[in-house]
């Protein structure tokens, strides 16, 4: 037995199970995009949430890791070849287990887009996306917030991601979504038409599966198991953000719609997550569940105002969950931080800090989406020709039917 | 030889299945069917709440000599009735013939319904 | 009273279903089904590339008066036509009675189309 | 034209479908349903065990010219026979009109069989 | 770096893992319900399991956490608000992570009932029973064992909760179940009619789930990783009974009903998993086999009495899995205890207590099912309409299907 | 609180969780095998998945734990009854610890096999099969490598089991299905007929679950966290040539036949984890993703060689993804470790002793596994008739249809 560096094993063991978890999300992504779409189009779906994962390994170590922690500059690292420069020794981590933890939530920024812009993307200009926002887009905006960049020096908190992670992929699922159009048939003489996904069971099983891995996004964000307190502490604003989330939606949905509805709820228990990231480590359970049934509220509207007002078609709901409830969570920790909080006597600077990050990155998020959107609709084209989309994607882009 | 069509709804299969029996129609085939008639019925699915016309059905088919296509109509009748919209439609035609793989007789003796 | 039963591709099966509400036929049963036709698709599964001439298809079924049969036709035709290989087929049959299930009425008036 | 509906067992399908292409029938439709019949099938569900008259099968369905309808029954016959209960039934009946969608043209020679 | 507490980082992280596969059993128990019962109440089952959990964790949270860890009396422990007062500090554990681990432990009590009043129950009903175990039923008698009452000073031994978790739930199915009366159909002329459930993909991936789940479970429920010994020993006997509990189901199903079952099977792993909980921790892994093996043939005749001969309509094996393996394994550490047990020399007196706490629980679950299910049966219905259930739960209470 | 032994906690622990994951991986076959075979042998195929974890759990611990640990000779461990010697101790581990680790891994193998005799292989042979591996096959050859067996000696490298676990299962496989000869209606007049399988989600769910259960696989074959750096970096090999095989199958499939095609990117993935599974301690990331390319490329060719020129029917590409890659990147070893390997500078010896290992573990396999199925074929029989393949196993194996 060679003696052992019990802080640096704890904490190694503690962020790569976390990573493990977040990891399992990928699983859960493509399961609720699946259940929430029509069977014609599995095939591709399941493919390109398998795909980006695995071009996402690819560019984050390759490059992605150097832009986002590289020293560099206040708005950019470097460029630092197949990650070999070491950026977890300042944590107390081996290099890989911060790579790892770090190449799993950019993928998990990649992965959000596919859902909104789902049954009608072609496959190829999807890979292409998710090259550049694992190799440019996300490390850049992750360097200002994680990296040491300009928005950490201004004191603007993210704790898990909330605005580096759900809302990049949430704007750019907006402007991918905004760019494509509407999938056929949802918009029909001024009327916008429900398009039901396939089956609730995938997309509950989902769900339960996101929930399981944020257990490791949230906890896990702290890469450091050194106060055993912080990281329970983790666990319950977590918890209890998505369960009130849940529990606001069902109301909601009780009231607004008559009867309780559960492919809104399965959103709203994803909403009250992506809400709580930021602030998941200085609000008490207390204000977690507060932020939690904002967000389960929030969402209903939010997906019925995209939907029905601005009629930019997103069949699961991405830019709803990740990029409005992740931008709202984000200013809520301005308000519902213990340590500084408007709520907790802080006054308005907080917020004020809050609403810069999320613009910032917003801004950021949704002009480099237009550039790259419409930059794919321009060269190769980003959307099927009708009768693919007609007869789904499976059959003209992989000729292999999900279901047999 | 008269071939019976019945859509119906899912719900009244057993008492269907059963008033068959009792009539004598002991051999059918069914599949299940989306109707669009006179019946909607409310739906929501995520922010959207809409009306929809189409309603799960089943087809229950079988063929019969003539002497039996009045009596199997009217248990059709007694069993999948509820008396609301929607309880679905029986189509009546003409079969020219009929055989039987196994054994390939063709004609009535076909059908093997007890008279 | 005919019976007028029309495979077609799937994805037509909206503008098919307008273009029968046009032409006054609001009450049809549909089911998904395996075309096998003229119409063949390239297909992967794991190692092996093949053709395959099973095609998804939907059967749209009806009954109507015999009147509206040919407009009913041609609404269908108009409607499903892609021009290309495997646009479907439509068979016109007679059918001796309709029933409906709610009412017990039987004939033409048990369909209930606007004339 | 006829049209043939015969209900066989699904695990005859391969062959059916083949004996059928060697008498000159290339296009047809077919679905799943499920078969009451003679047949019963012995089945258990946790802790009961029971016997089932419901038996999957499925539906061949296609229109020929007069001509082919007797050789398309043969060679049903001839193909979907194991000789054991439960082989299944083929109902053969008159169609009035057939239209190509594809063409709008009707009668026989909407149906691309060859002679 | 700051320095660590080995002891509670370790201990902690430990706990919190175990938490995270303890609450992955929602999954589980869904896919086995949605597995089980048929597809128009898929809807229904699905958001009974996701809202059951939403519930527990608000009100095991709010009141239910106090109730069973407050001081109080031997019989009922305090009424501590938003779980304010620190019960994990006497385990050298931060507050939060021994509430996140109780809270998932709640949790799952509740969602038992679930799949034996499955396809029937009107969903609101659900709700407020879901609030009530947790908030009152639960609690109290878990005080009896776990918080120190009057069970934990008899000697009672139930390490994981057999007889507090899961005979719990089962005895409150029974008794819902009961009240409810069956699924339509069920019972025709005095014959007993088979209801196959829609999917056994469903369910074996449920059961999986399950299996790992109760690697967190009972292994968890040390809640300390000072004794790497006993966490291993404790893999060892769960996973053996579960082993075993599926062997003999398979041989049981095969003699008596001449083919393999599989359906059977998964209560048979089920079964044994619940009867090794109580005992996971005192038994031998050649015990747990024995104890395993006894369960999964159990659980056989159990289900056949149940349906056949009582005919209480229980779609998924839900009593006789949680109630009657529960109580079984509870009373088998009497006998296979390695330290005071029946077959290692220690006498009767051993089996006598925990016929005691089986008893006084079964007693109190049983009791105040009575009481809650007939109030509200009374008050607001318990059970859908006959054309609701006819139709589906999913068509009328939720306007969603699963599947399109 | 008791003190700690920190090291002990830390490493029972890491192995205790990486076992779960390892566990959960019989999900993941059970999944991919019912996704990539037909829904009317579904409930065999889950069963099939089922009853070999459980027997294989039981016969490992009885005879196999010894067999393969036990001090023995060179060639053959010891009979040690009900795994009652300790082996952990030498690890510094637990001995039930060591033991579940073990046990999950040598589950693990045996049920690689069902996927390639799917669909037609008699329910009582498999089970007979399945204890055989358990207690001789899998335990002899790995107590050559794994034991302290005369291929550990000889300088033989296969960390977490290319050879050990995977081509074993690979090997069996082929010689299995060849023994079997291919379902009814795969080769016609001369010509491959695709089958298809009934779901690619299923597939691809259970390709995420086996993903995930690597992350416990490679890793935790460390058997301690003394070495974080190494854990880390073995994270990242596992990831890598998982991502890598998947692209490379991605870019083979479309440029082999038009279309990026899923069901083989699926056999991709595990392809890459696979070949990467021997040597992901001692090849760099660089050297991962180049492994895991060329397994993704060869995977391809192998599943079609298998299918087209030698004809053995694999329905899920068993033998190509875990005896043909698990040999390549055993092999690979010699050419891609770090320290010694042909491409760093160390000539060829290394590739022969790994050739040496590959060749004598195949061997092995090869030849226990023709005197099994051809026992079994001749005492029991080992396919159903022709009717029960026709109607589906779950109709006469088990009366029981897995979808209704
Ligand atoms: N003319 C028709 N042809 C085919 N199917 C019909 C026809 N009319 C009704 N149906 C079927 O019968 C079902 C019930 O009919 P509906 O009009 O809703 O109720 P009702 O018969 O009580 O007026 C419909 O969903 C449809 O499937
Ligand atoms: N004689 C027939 N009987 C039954 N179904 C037919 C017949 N002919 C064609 N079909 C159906 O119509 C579909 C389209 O026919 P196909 O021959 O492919 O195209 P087209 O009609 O354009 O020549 C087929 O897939 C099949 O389902
Ligand atoms: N009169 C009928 N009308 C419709 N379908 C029938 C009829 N008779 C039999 N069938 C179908 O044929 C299948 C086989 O019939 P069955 O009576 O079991 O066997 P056999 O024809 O060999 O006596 C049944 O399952 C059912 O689907």
């Amino acid at each position: 037995m060679e003696t052992m560096d019990f802080t640096m094993s704890i904490n190694t063991f503690w962020v790569l199970i976390a990573a493990v978890l977040v990891f399992f999300m990928q699983a859960g992504f493509a399961l609720v995009e699946a259940g929430f779409t029509r069977a014609k189009n599995t095939t591709n779906i399941l493919f390109k949430n398998l795909m980006d994962f695995c071009i996402a390994s690819l560019g984050f170590w390759a490059l992605g890791y150097g832009i986002m922690f590289g020293a560099g500059s206040g708005f950019l690292g470097e460029i630092e070849f197949f990650s070999n420069v070491d950026h977890g020794e300042a944590l107390g981590l081996p290099n890989y287990a911060f790579l790892f933890f770090q190449l799993v939530f950019a993928a998990t920024a990649a992965t959000i887009v596919s859902g909104a812009m789902a049954e009608r993307t072609k496959f190829s200009a999807y890979l292409i996306y998710s090259a550049v926002i694992t190799l440019v887009i996300y490390p850049i905006s992750g360097h200002w917030v994680w990296g040491g960049g300009w928005l950490a020096s201004i004191g603007f908190h993210d704790f898990a991601g909330s605005t580096v992670v759900h809302s990049v992929g949430g704007w750019l699922a907006l402007v991918g979504a905004a760019i494509l159009g509407p999938r056929i048939g949802k918009y029909k003489n001024g009327k916008t038409n429900a398009i039901p996904g396939q089956s609730l069971v995938l997309g509950t099983l989902g769900v339960f599966i996101l929930w399981l891995g944020w257990f490791g996004f949230n906890p896990g964000s702290t890469v450091s198991f050194a106060d055993p307190g912080l990281v329970a502490h983790i666990f319950m604003t977590t918890n209890m953000a998505a369960a009130a989330g849940a529990v606001a939606t069902v109301i909601t949905t009780w009231i607004r719609y008559k009867k309780p509805n559960l492919s809104m709820t399965l959103n709203g228990v994803l909403a009250g997550l992506v809400a709580i990231t930021a602030g998941c480590d200085v609000v008490s359970p207390g204000g977690a569940v507060i932020i939690g049934a904002m967000a389960g509220v929030l969402v209903v509207f939010s997906v019925e105002f995209f939907d029905k007002i601005v009629k930019i078609d997103d069949p699961v709901g991405a830019i709803s969950v990740h990029g409005v409830c992740g931008a709202f969570g984000t200013i809520m920790v301005g308000a519902f931080a213990v340590d500084g909080g408007l709520f907790y006597g802080g006054g308005f600077s907080y917020i004020g800090t809050q609403l810069t990050g999320v613009a910032a990155v917003g801004a950021w998020a949704i002009g480099t989406g237009l550039i790259l959107f419409y930059g794919l609709k321009y060269i190769l084209g980003i959307r099927v020709s009708r009768k693919e989309e007609e007869n789904g994607l499976d059959f003209y882009e992989h000729g292999e039917k999900a279901y047999n | 030889m008269k071939k019976i069509e019945a859509i119906i709804r899912i719900s009244r299969f057993e008492e269907v299945s059963e008033a068959l029996h009792e009539v004598g129609i002991d051999f059918f085939t069914y599949w299940d069917v989306t109707g669009v008639g006179n019946e909607k019925s409310g739906a929501i699915y995520r922010a959207t709440v809409y009306e929809t016309r189409y309603i799960p059905r089943r087809i229950i088919s079988f063929v019969c000599r003539d002497q039996f296509a009045e009596a199997a109509v009217n248990a059709i009748v007694r069993s999948a009735k509820t008396g609301e919209l929607g309880d679905g439609k029986i189509f009546i035609s003409t079969v020219d013939d009929s055989v039987r793989i196994r054994t390939g007789e063709a004609g009535p003796e076909s059908l093997y319904i007890k008279d």
